[in-house]
This record gives C-alpha cells, structure tokens and sequence, in this order.
C-alpha cells in the first residue's frame, strides 16, 4: 500500500486530508492505515465524523497526527478515542452542518471561494460569520474548503482515473475527489474501461489508483 | 391517557400525501415509514445519498454499501436513485424535500427549533440537521412525550437551548396534540381524546390557540 | 403534446422559462413547439444560445412570446430572427458567461443565493456587480437563477422521473431541472425502471414527462 | 517567412506534457489536436460535457449527440466521460484543465486577454471564454498572424477591445514569435527563422523582453 503515498508532496505536516465515507460506508480505511503509517503530524482532517472503534480514522487520530478536524459529526457509538483528545483539548474541532459541509468542499473543487446558504443562520454555527439578506432571508457566507489530500474510495477505476462508486459509499468521495491538489483513491477493482456514461468521477481529479479488492 | 409512539408515527404518516419526498430523521421518526396508508407511495430521501430508501435490512442481510443517515443498512426500492453529498444536500437546501421529520428538545411559538446540542463536555455534533430544518419545505417535528421526563414542557415561549433553526418549524406532533406554528403563534388542531385545553395549557410553556373544533385523538394500540 | 402543459399554474405570461440543449444538442424541441402554441407573452428564457433558423426557440422568439433572454452565445450561424429584434430593440438580452450561467441556475436548485467566481472579473460582464477580494484574488459576485419551468430533453426515463442523458446531449438538461417549480420534460424513451446507479436525473427534480420517440 | 496555422498548431502541441487536460477553442485552436506527438496522450475537454474528447465524425457518419463546444459533431476515445454543464465548469473554474488554448484579438502585456467582441450592433456574444481563462491553470493564446490584416500590433501594451479577462494569459504563439508573460512583461523564447529582433519589436505594441538564445521556429511546410 505505502507506494501510493511515496514522493507525494502534499503529503507533509500540517497537510488538510479530505477522508470520504459516511460512518464505516465508503471510506478508504486502507489509505488512511498506509497515511497513518507515514506518522506526520498536525493533519487537519475533513471527513463527516471523527472515526469510530480503534480503527481507520480513530488509530490516526490516536497515532497523534491530528492536530484538527473539520466535520458534521464528531459523535458516533464508540468515538472513544476523538472524545477523550476532545476532552483534554489536545485536538480542534470545528463543527459544520453536514450539508454547508459537503457545498463548502464543491465550491472548493469548483473555483467558488464563497456562498451565501440559509442553513445555521441564527445558530452557534454561525457565529461570527457574514450574515447577509437576499430577496428578504438571511443567509451566512460560508467559505470554499481546499485540501492538500484526498483520499477516496471507489468501486471500479480504469487507468484513466474514471471512478465509479457503489450505492450509499458514493456520499463524500465524488465531491472531495475535486477540492484537493493531489487525490489518491483506492478501487475495490481495477477495470480496463469505465463506460463514459456510467462515470461518476471523471478521471481529471484522479491523481493515483490502487486496487483493493473488495475488503468490506 | 397519551399516544404510543407508534400511534404518534401513525397519525404522521396520514398527514403526508401521495408522492411525497420525505427525509425522516433518526430515531422516532423512522417509525413513521411502518404505517404508510396501502394506497400511498412516500418517497424517502435519506442525505447520505439516497431516494426511495426502503425497510432496513433483514438481520444476517445486510449490505454495509447501503446505509441510512443513521448508519443503519437499509434496502432501496423501485425507482430509488444514488447520489453524492453536495448533490443530495442540494435537495435539502433547494426546497425540494417536501417534508423534513425530526425530533426535539425544544420548539418555540415562532417555529424556532433545539434539537442538536445541550451543552456539556461532548464534542458539539450536528450531522444534517440544521440544513434539513432550513431547507426542506415543511418541516415538521415528533415528541414522544409532550412534557420532557422532568416534567419541563417542550414547546415554549423561546428555545433555551442553542437553535438548530430559526422560524422553521410548521407542525408538532406529540403524545397530547398535533400543533401548527403558524404567523399568530402554536395553533392546536387535534388533541387526545379526554384531554382538557388547559390541561394541555398547563403542560406547554407557550400561549396556545385553539381550532375551533379540534380533532380527537385516539390510541391505536388496539389496532396494531 | 399540449396536454403536458395543460393546468400549468407556473405556464403564464411573464414567465420564466429554462430551455436545455447546447446549439441543436439535447433541446427539447417538441416542448418548446408546445410552448410557442400557448400563445404566451412576455417569457424570460434562459438557455445558452438564443437559437438559429426557422424551428424551436428561434420561431418561440419570432412569434412574440419573448421579452428578455438570459444566455451565453446569442448568436450562431443562423441566429436571425433573434438578432433582428435584438438590433430592433425590441428583445432584451442579458449575456452571462456559460460557465457563470451554468453555475447560476445550479445555485438555484441547490438553495444558494449567491456565490462569488473570479469569472469576468475585469469585463464589462462584471459590471455594476459587486466584487469582493479572498484570499488576494478579484471574485465577481453572482446571483441564482431559478425559473418557472424548466423544459428538458432526456434519453430515458421512469415513472418515479428518474432520467439518463445520451452524451453530450446532457449539457444543461441536469442542472435546469432542478432550478424550476416546474420541470417538464421529454424523453426519447419511457423505461420500466432507470437503474439507481444509472440515474443522472432524480425524480424529485422532474414534474412531468412525456415519450417522444428518437426525433433527433 | 512566417509560420502556417499549422505549423503554430505543432510548435504548440510540441510544447503540451503527456497526459495533460486540454480545452482547444474554437477555430484555429483545435488544429492542435492534428499535431498530438504519437507518444503522448492529450484529453481534450469540451465545455459542453465530454472528456476524452476524439476527432470530427466522419461526414455522414455524425451523432449530433456527441458535439463539440463549436456544435460540430465529434467522437469520444476510449476513457472518455460526459458530464453535465455546471460540472464541467467546476472543471474549468476549479483550476482541474491544465491548459485552455484560445485565439485572441488582443493580448496586453501583462496578461489581459480581449477575445470575446468587437462593439457593433451585433449581440454580444461570450461563451465559455471568461470561464476558461479565469480557470485553466494555464491559457496559451495562438495567434495566426502577429498583427491584424490592417497591420496593427495584437501583442499591445493594453487592449482597447472589452476585456475577456484580467492578466491570464501565459503564453502566445503567434506566427512569428513564441513569447511568455511574466511578471516583468512579455518575453520572447522563440523567433520565426531569420527575423530580427527590431522587426519583431516593431510589429509588436508592448516591449519585448528576450531569452539569450531565442528559439529558432521553422516552418514543417515539407514534412505536412
């Protein structure tokens, strides 16, 4: 696995890493063992939760190489691990509506520094945040987010970087496979061609594969 | 006499017409997908990515590929569709969910809504649900119990606890009524049967209006 | 085909209408052959050419029903009729980059007022915009479009609306969909069922549809 | 001596690394994709939702279901993939095509690009033009002649046709000249076989800067 990860620059200290997935569903757990593996330090990580059980996102975050992360949903069954660096304030935090999450990373992938969105206006998320009135709403701006990584996981991908997902594990993985500089993606299978139609991820915002199989 | 929370999910499901595209937030709310009327196709939107979400999955059956918001594994239906996270908040922010169903600590007389965060120690999560209650085009939140478990009432004058959202909370659902937030404050248009107007006064911490003839609510328990 | 617009409460003068297609590309010709019967006046459309020849938007135009156009090219080989009236005064035109148009009336059905692109920054396109400066560089700030109706030309679809596009005829069909109170749309082919893998088009977006055969 | 279009379009595509996003406009721009060396791959985008885009249909053989931005009937190549419009200019503001190549009126020394109208009673007409040179990482303009039929310099100190956007241009080829933008201004690396500097200079309305040893372009008229 690790020779995904070698001779990436924007694999550094302080790097912000894009993780898809929603719960255990669609995220590159394999990815994300080779990236703790590399021991850097001050991630900031954007995913929809903090990692769950001792495991993928929670074994990083324990390794200490997460200096912060930006999420919906830093709470799960067992969040043992976030909770407790939580607590001890050893780790940030900073907690955005899964949606003004999810537009935030487009607008990043799509050149839009900024947009106006009603969702968290009058909440503690929306605290000192530009508040702003169109055709008589309220609405906040909210900012593009860029990472240095993204790591995604797909089901098919061909030597182009075409990616194809499957069911609910598509959730943040096509989105975040545009905001970041250098995207590394795990397949479950390596397929010759995905047909043009059937592409979810067009291969422009693939920068490196490797096959997985199906480990789920 | 109060409903079940199954009686309460019912009489949800019989408000909701034909065709509707609904997002039913975790827990109590996904009840209301067991007592939708024969004649009637809801259409269920779940924001991990999904439409026309189906039941859960049978035990030793499931496909962890496909998951409902609660992480639960769901199946989906005919004429169901997959879709990504921006794409499916789009939904949710466009207005073109027609019914967002949750629970709550609190809802005010103006339909602000406090339904994510009581402050302590935890790490502040809020998953979709700010973006559900500012987008979806009715929103319309269940209580399993009118009253919270030390007997502080839910529907208030003004939220106490940190807001979800603001002025968006059309309907309430309880074990003692069904309630319309409208422009001139909480408007109770049903109530259990045997229940007294101050009685339900008396358990809510806002001013409320009545219809002129409120439906009566019955327990289906017998039915079930 | 009129019965698709019959009892249309969001068809009626002043109306704004989103058209799909690029050049002859995926437009819904039969839809708009429909429109042009109801004799409306006063119709804003948006679409990314303002047509050419003697057929579909360029004969909605010639006959009357159109007062304004939002668009990015409004001008093509055969672009006649609309430029006659244009030199005549006697049409208004709103000339948006494609890319900010594109952008725009996906603003719109994704719930977002406004957003901020370094596109036509410095141009007459950006002028009496507001401009706004992150992180050192000149954005534009644009506002969402939504419409009325939006009339689209899809390959497949089902009875819950899900459509599928045929290459390249899915330009701006997708994203017009999901920006009007009404989407109205004409497919090539009535299915069973699109796949939910397959479907580009959510049947949440699509009001009614109608099978028009391979016309094209 | 001048350069022909395509001798312009093979300096060019000489120049494009394996592998490299390439949207071609319109007109002389899409010679290029005659000129691809054999052992590299170029995917060309298309504005209008295509990756992967291949050559014009043969005639009688067209789909018009597969265009081109210039609404020609084109092929897709094997890996190629369609794509909606508001995702194909997130591709293009976003900063993912590596090189947006388009014909000019006017370019300026610091960058400005006017390719987009010529004031007139005509309506103005854009495009995908301001997107792609806001949004590619790099914009190479090709300019078939160094000046205008009636003799004026293309290459200016400032334009005085509306702009199409604001210090975005990379690099021009013209048919005389290869010259980069820089900060310090244009900066020729290549000069047409046998053209002096002062004459170059002297059909140019900016100041050229020049590399030592400036490239010399032949024209590959005998190899066509």
């Amino acid at each position: 696995m690790a020779e995904i990860m070698a001779d990436c620059n924007d694999l550094k200290d302080g790097a912000t890493v894009m993780l898809g997935g929603f719960g255990d569903t669609g995220v590159a757990v394999k990815l994300v063992d080779a990236l703790r593996e590399l021991s850097l330090s001050d991630l900031t990580i954007v995913s929809n939760g903090a990692g769950g059980g001792e495991y993928g996102l929670a074994l990083l975050i324990k390794s200490g190489s997460v200096g912060k992360i930006i999420c919906s949903f830093p709470r799960s069954s067992d969040s043992k691990i976030f909770e407790e660096l939580y607590a001890a304030g050893k780790i940030e935090l900073e907690t955005v509506p899964q949606g003004t999450l999810a537009e935030r990373i487009r607008a990043g992938g799509a050149g839009i520094p900024a947009f106006y969105t009603a969702t968290a206006f009058g909440t503690p998320l929306a605290d000192g945040k530009e508040i702003r009135v169109f055709n008589d709403r309220h609405y906040v701006m909210e900012r593009s987010i860029c990472a240095d990584i993204a790591l995604v996981h797909a089901a098919t991908g061909d030597r182009w970087g075409n990616l194809t997902y499957r069911s609910t594990a598509r959730n943040f993985n096509p989105v975040m496979a545009t905001a970041a500089s250098t995207t590394l993606v795990e397949v479950r299978k390596l397929v010759d061609i995905v047909p043009p139609e059937e592409v979810i991820t067009p291969g422009i915002f693939v920068d490196r594969m490797i096959e997985v199989g199906d480990y789920i | 006499m109060k409903l079940s929370s199954a009686d309460i999910a019912r009489y949800v499901a019989s408000d909701i017409s034909d065709g509707s595209y609904v997002n039913l937030g975790i827990g109590m709310p996904m009840l209301v997908s067991d007592y939708i009327p024969e004649e009637r196709e809801f259409i269920l939107h779940t924001e991990n990515g999904m439409l026309g979400m189906g039941p859960a999955a049978a035990e030793g059956e499931e496909d962890w590929d496909i998951v409902n918001a609660g992480k639960q594994a769901v199946s989906i239906l005919q004429g169901g569709s997959y879709f990504h996270h921006a794409d499916s908040f789009a939904m949710i922010r466009g207005g073109h969910i027609d019914i967002s169903i949750l629970g709550a600590y609190e809802v005010a007389a103006n339909g602000d809504i406090a339904n994510w965060l009581i402050p302590g120690p935890r790490p502040p999560a809020v998953g979709g649900a700010m973006d559900l209650v500012a987008g979806a085009k009715q929103v319309w939140v269940m209580l399993s119990s009118h009253v919270s478990k030390n007997g502080e009432p839910k529907v208030v004058e003004s939220c106490a606890l940190p807001l979800t959202g603001v002025g968006c909370v059309n309907r309430i659902y309880s074990d003692l009524a069904i309630i319309d937030i409208t422009a001139d404050g909480p408007l109770v248009t049903a109530m259990m049967e045997g229940l007294k107007r101050e009685d339900l006064q008396a358990k809510t911490g806002a001013i409320l209006n009545f219809v002129p003839k409120c439906e009566i609510l019955k327990s289906f328990k017998n039915e079930a």
